[in-house]
């Protein structure tokens, strides 16, 4: 099953906690460059302790995982530090700086990579515009609904055109109608070129958008539609 | 259209992280000046030392003691001088000439028809002791050689014993002082990791997510060290200035002090202190582990 | 529309918030005792500054809002203290204390009532147990999965037998089965005589858990199925 | 059933708000430590105060310049004597009895034949000038009466005006001392309130809950209130105790000063004053809008 394109490859793959609880185990599977891959099961399946080992928020306790070429059992800090540059990532809390702006919210990974003000501000104002708000650059996140707060962690996560954009149940608190918009987005994104794995519960979304569906239970892939 | 996009009042944007000194609020502005004036205050008392050991340096070889012994008592006299020669606290033990008696006397009486060398085989005989190593033991020199005067039946005056003592108190202030200086500089250093720990607490989440998205440490911390060292630096400046005023005041009191070349030293030495303790302040603040969630508890 | 048994009354209720944003405009509705409502609306609606304004946490601009026989527009501090320890809050961003274990979690309103330690660490164990999570009481909150920390929340919200539970998207973060017990779990929580409102986007959950509907669109009351 | 319940190393429970000391961690001891000292300094500065006062007012009578004159030079005497009259910084003008002289002379020379009363003739004529108001300005009076005395025919002891001199550099050390006091316990009240604050700033999210849950103002702020009461008290308490070795090492070098009724005062004024500003710094610092989550940046 492995593949030499793979972008994301694991073997074996198991976390176990410092708690001694073992989140995840056995995970075999390849995730190739360009794809939508969802990620659902129950509550503490282990679908967020996955996507954090793929930014090396979480080092494998044991089996191989690589991601974008890097050993991440094996890999510096350095390594880690690009690769997360290449990565865009959507928390579960949305983890947004409620004592910054929006736009210093979403300027904050281009300002990591370096860029200068003049390139970041347009930047900025085009991502917002794409997830419709451009008009709310300037306020402050406790002013924004738990929806337009949502829609401006996707924001951030896709403003540095990364490779792999990894989104933690992005459409947890929007309505229908906006939960859509958001997956017309990260549609879009995909089409762009990067790859998007997303964890989420919501079977209607799976059903109207198209794509992968690996499914975990008590930290086991019980199925893989691929 | 850049400046479409920038309303007034961001003209000034603050983002995060790299060489960005982040704001300058009431906090650090205290913390600045608190430090400043303390720094100012280790500068004074290290120049007041100065001062005072250039004092105790010009008095340094003329703490002498005379002890007197009435002009019949001789034996007394060799008997005393015998003894105080075995003492390592006095350096020499001398029996004051007459004639040097006799030319004082002379002196003091005018010049009179009245016949001094008459008068001064009257006088007492004076031991003239001169002492040696001085230091904080010569409080209990001079209650001795006062016992030791008595014991042997001659006297000594009291008030060049108070002015002899005052050098011994000047040389134990130095030890207080360096006490003085070493907590207040503790003090300063709190102070200002203090200011940069509440900083760094105020911006725990942005660090971890800088850091999250792949930001080099230095790139996180560069902020807080710019911070430091600007307060340490600014403070030290802030020092070292007063220390002027301070040393035109003392030359104006005294010409004894020559302290220019000192002042100029200490205030750089303090501006040096500032900065460094500024640095190294924000660079142990910035290692404990703000990554961490739970850390924002400062209990555990 | 006014009714004397009515527990959260509203006529005209208007928010504006001090941005210029009007939230809410022209709210009239009653909620009587002891029932179980649902406010709907897309994203930006205003239902979470709506339960905001049951709590005091955000005062009327203009129009009439009674809590509890409290007059919102007029009332002391003192008044919204006591009306606050009779309502159970389920936030949008759960809000859990990190630094702190499950246990000091959910034992904060209790605590903030006054109990004596010895009350509380039954009351705590029974309703954790309630949610699901007996076991995880001396957890850090890090250490649960996101619909973990959501029961904790709303374990927090129901410790105190109060008289209102707000719940703002209380199942936005689970899979469908634990929403599903998480709504056994408030519909039982209504039954033992609190009334509950309830914001949510899951229009499944609504018609599967019956109870009124109040839809929300612009900061307008659009629907009402009383 | 409860103690089931509770994990063995959760024994002391550690719930938030209402009278609940937050646990003492490293910041806490560190600014008790250093604001402790700090006040101890403050104490003992004015300790040495304190001792100096008592020093200068033994002296504060015994304050006198000796102008001396040739034994014939009685009109320039008369003249000097007149001028100083007049100056208001000189209380009283003295001619030294003869006889005064003579006794004195004549313990001197010991009891011997020699006629004292002969020899007393020819001995210079001394005035006795007692200064009044002693003040800073004393350092000019002293230049002024040798200027005056040489101006006239006479002279003075130098040994004898620089004693004299060391009482006016104590009565101009107060005001540094109380500019020192000022500095050291703003920089005391900076750190404990810094400190107070950072416990805030990490618990700021809690206080914002705990409000939303009803809790009364006083809840939420008296463990930071205890906390700060405590170091302020604590701090006052150790400065006031490390007074003690002080103060008696002070009447063991020598019993000129009883000093002990001071230190009890002194050290407890420290330890309210430790108190009351650890009280004012904790409810002042949980005064500023700790419910604003846009507070959470200290830039604002
Ligand atoms: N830091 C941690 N330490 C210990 N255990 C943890 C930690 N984080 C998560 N867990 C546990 O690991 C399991 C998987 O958690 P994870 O967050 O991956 O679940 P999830 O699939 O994302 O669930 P949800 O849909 O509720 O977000 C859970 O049982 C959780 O309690
Ligand atoms: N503090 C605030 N200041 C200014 N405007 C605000 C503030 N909070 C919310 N708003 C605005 O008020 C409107 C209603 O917000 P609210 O949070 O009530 O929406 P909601 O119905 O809860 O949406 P969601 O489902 O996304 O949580 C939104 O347009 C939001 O931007
Ligand atoms: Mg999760
Ligand atoms: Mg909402």
């Amino acid at each position: 099953m492995s593949d030499a394109t793979a972008l994301l490859s694991m073997q074996q793959l198991m976390l176990r906690y410092k708690t001694g609880k073992v989140a995840l185990s056995g995970i075999t599977m390849d995730i190739s460059e360009n794809s939508f891959v969802y990620l659902t099961g129950e509550s503490g399946a282990g679908k967020s302790t996955l996507l954090q080992m793929f930014y090396g928020g979480l080092r494998p306790s044991s089996g191989k995982l690589s991601v974008q070429c890097v050993n991440m059992r094996t890999a510096q800090e350095g390594e880690i530090r690009m690769l997360r540059q290449r990565t865009g990532i959507i928390f579960q809390d949305h983890r947004l700086l409620f004592a910054r702006t929006v736009f210093e919210n979403i300027a904050l990974p281009l300002r990591v990579q370096g860029w200068h003000i003049d390139k970041i501000l347009p930047r900025v104002h085009k991502v917002l515009s794409f997830v419709g708000l451009g008009d709310r650059m300037w306020a402050y996140p406790a002013a924004l609904s738990g929806g337009e707060q949502q829609r401006v962690a996707i924001a951030r996560a896709i403003v540095t055109k990364s490779r792999v954009v990894l989104a933690d149940e992005p459409t947890g608190n929007l309505d229908v109608e906006t939960a859509q918009q958001i997956m017309d987005l990260l549609k879009a994104v995909n089409r762009s070129g990067s790859t998007v794995i997303m964890a989420t519960h919501d079977l209607h979304l799976i059903n109207e958008f198209p794509g992968r569906v690996i499914t975990l239970h008590a930290g086991a892939m019980v199925a893989d539609d691929l | 259209m850049i400046s479409d996009l920038l309303p007034e009042h961001m003209k000034h944007l603050h983002l995060p992280g790299g060489f960005q000194l982040p704001p300058f609020g009431l906090h650090q502005w205290l913390a600045l000046i608190i430090v400043g004036v303390g720094l100012w205050l280790v500068g004074s008392v290290w120049l007041g030392l100065q001062a005072g050991q250039q004092w105790v340096n010009s008095w340094q070889d003329d703490v002498v003691v005379h002890v007197y012994f009435p002009h019949d008592q001789e034996l007394a006299l060799i008997r005393a001088q015998e003894r105080f020669e075995k003492w390592p606290s006095v350096a020499s033990v001398q029996l004051r000439p007459v004639e040097e008696g006799v030319a004082w006397l002379q002196e003091w009486l005018g010049d009179t028809g009245l016949d001094a060398e008459e008068i001064a085989k009257r006088l007492p005989l004076v031991l003239v002791l001169r002492l040696g190593n001085h230091d904080e033991s010569s409080e209990f020199i001079f209650a001795d050689i006062r016992d030791e005067a008595v014991r042997q039946g001659g006297f000594i005056n009291e008030d060049e014993l108070l002015l002899a003592r005052m050098h011994g108190y000047v040389a134990s202030v130095k030890y207080i002082v360096l006490f003085v200086t070493i907590l207040l500089a503790l003090a300063m250093a709190l102070i200002i990791s203090n200011t940069l720990r509440m900083m760094q607490l105020s911006h725990q989440e942005e660090m971890a997510l800088m850091r999250l998205m792949g930001a080099k440490e230095w790139f996180v911390r560069m902020p807080f060290m710019l911070e430091g060292a600007l307060i340490g630096a600014g403070a030290g400046f802030l020092g070292g200035m007063l220390l002027w005023p301070i040393s035109w005041m003392v030359s104006t009191i005294s010409d004894h002090f020559h302290l220019s070349g000192d002042v100029g030293w200490i205030s750089f030495s303090l501006m040096l202190l500032g900065l460094v303790s500024g640095c190294v302040g924000a660079w142990i603040s910035t290692l404990r582990g703000v990554d961490d969630r739970a850390d924002e508890d400062l209990d555990s």
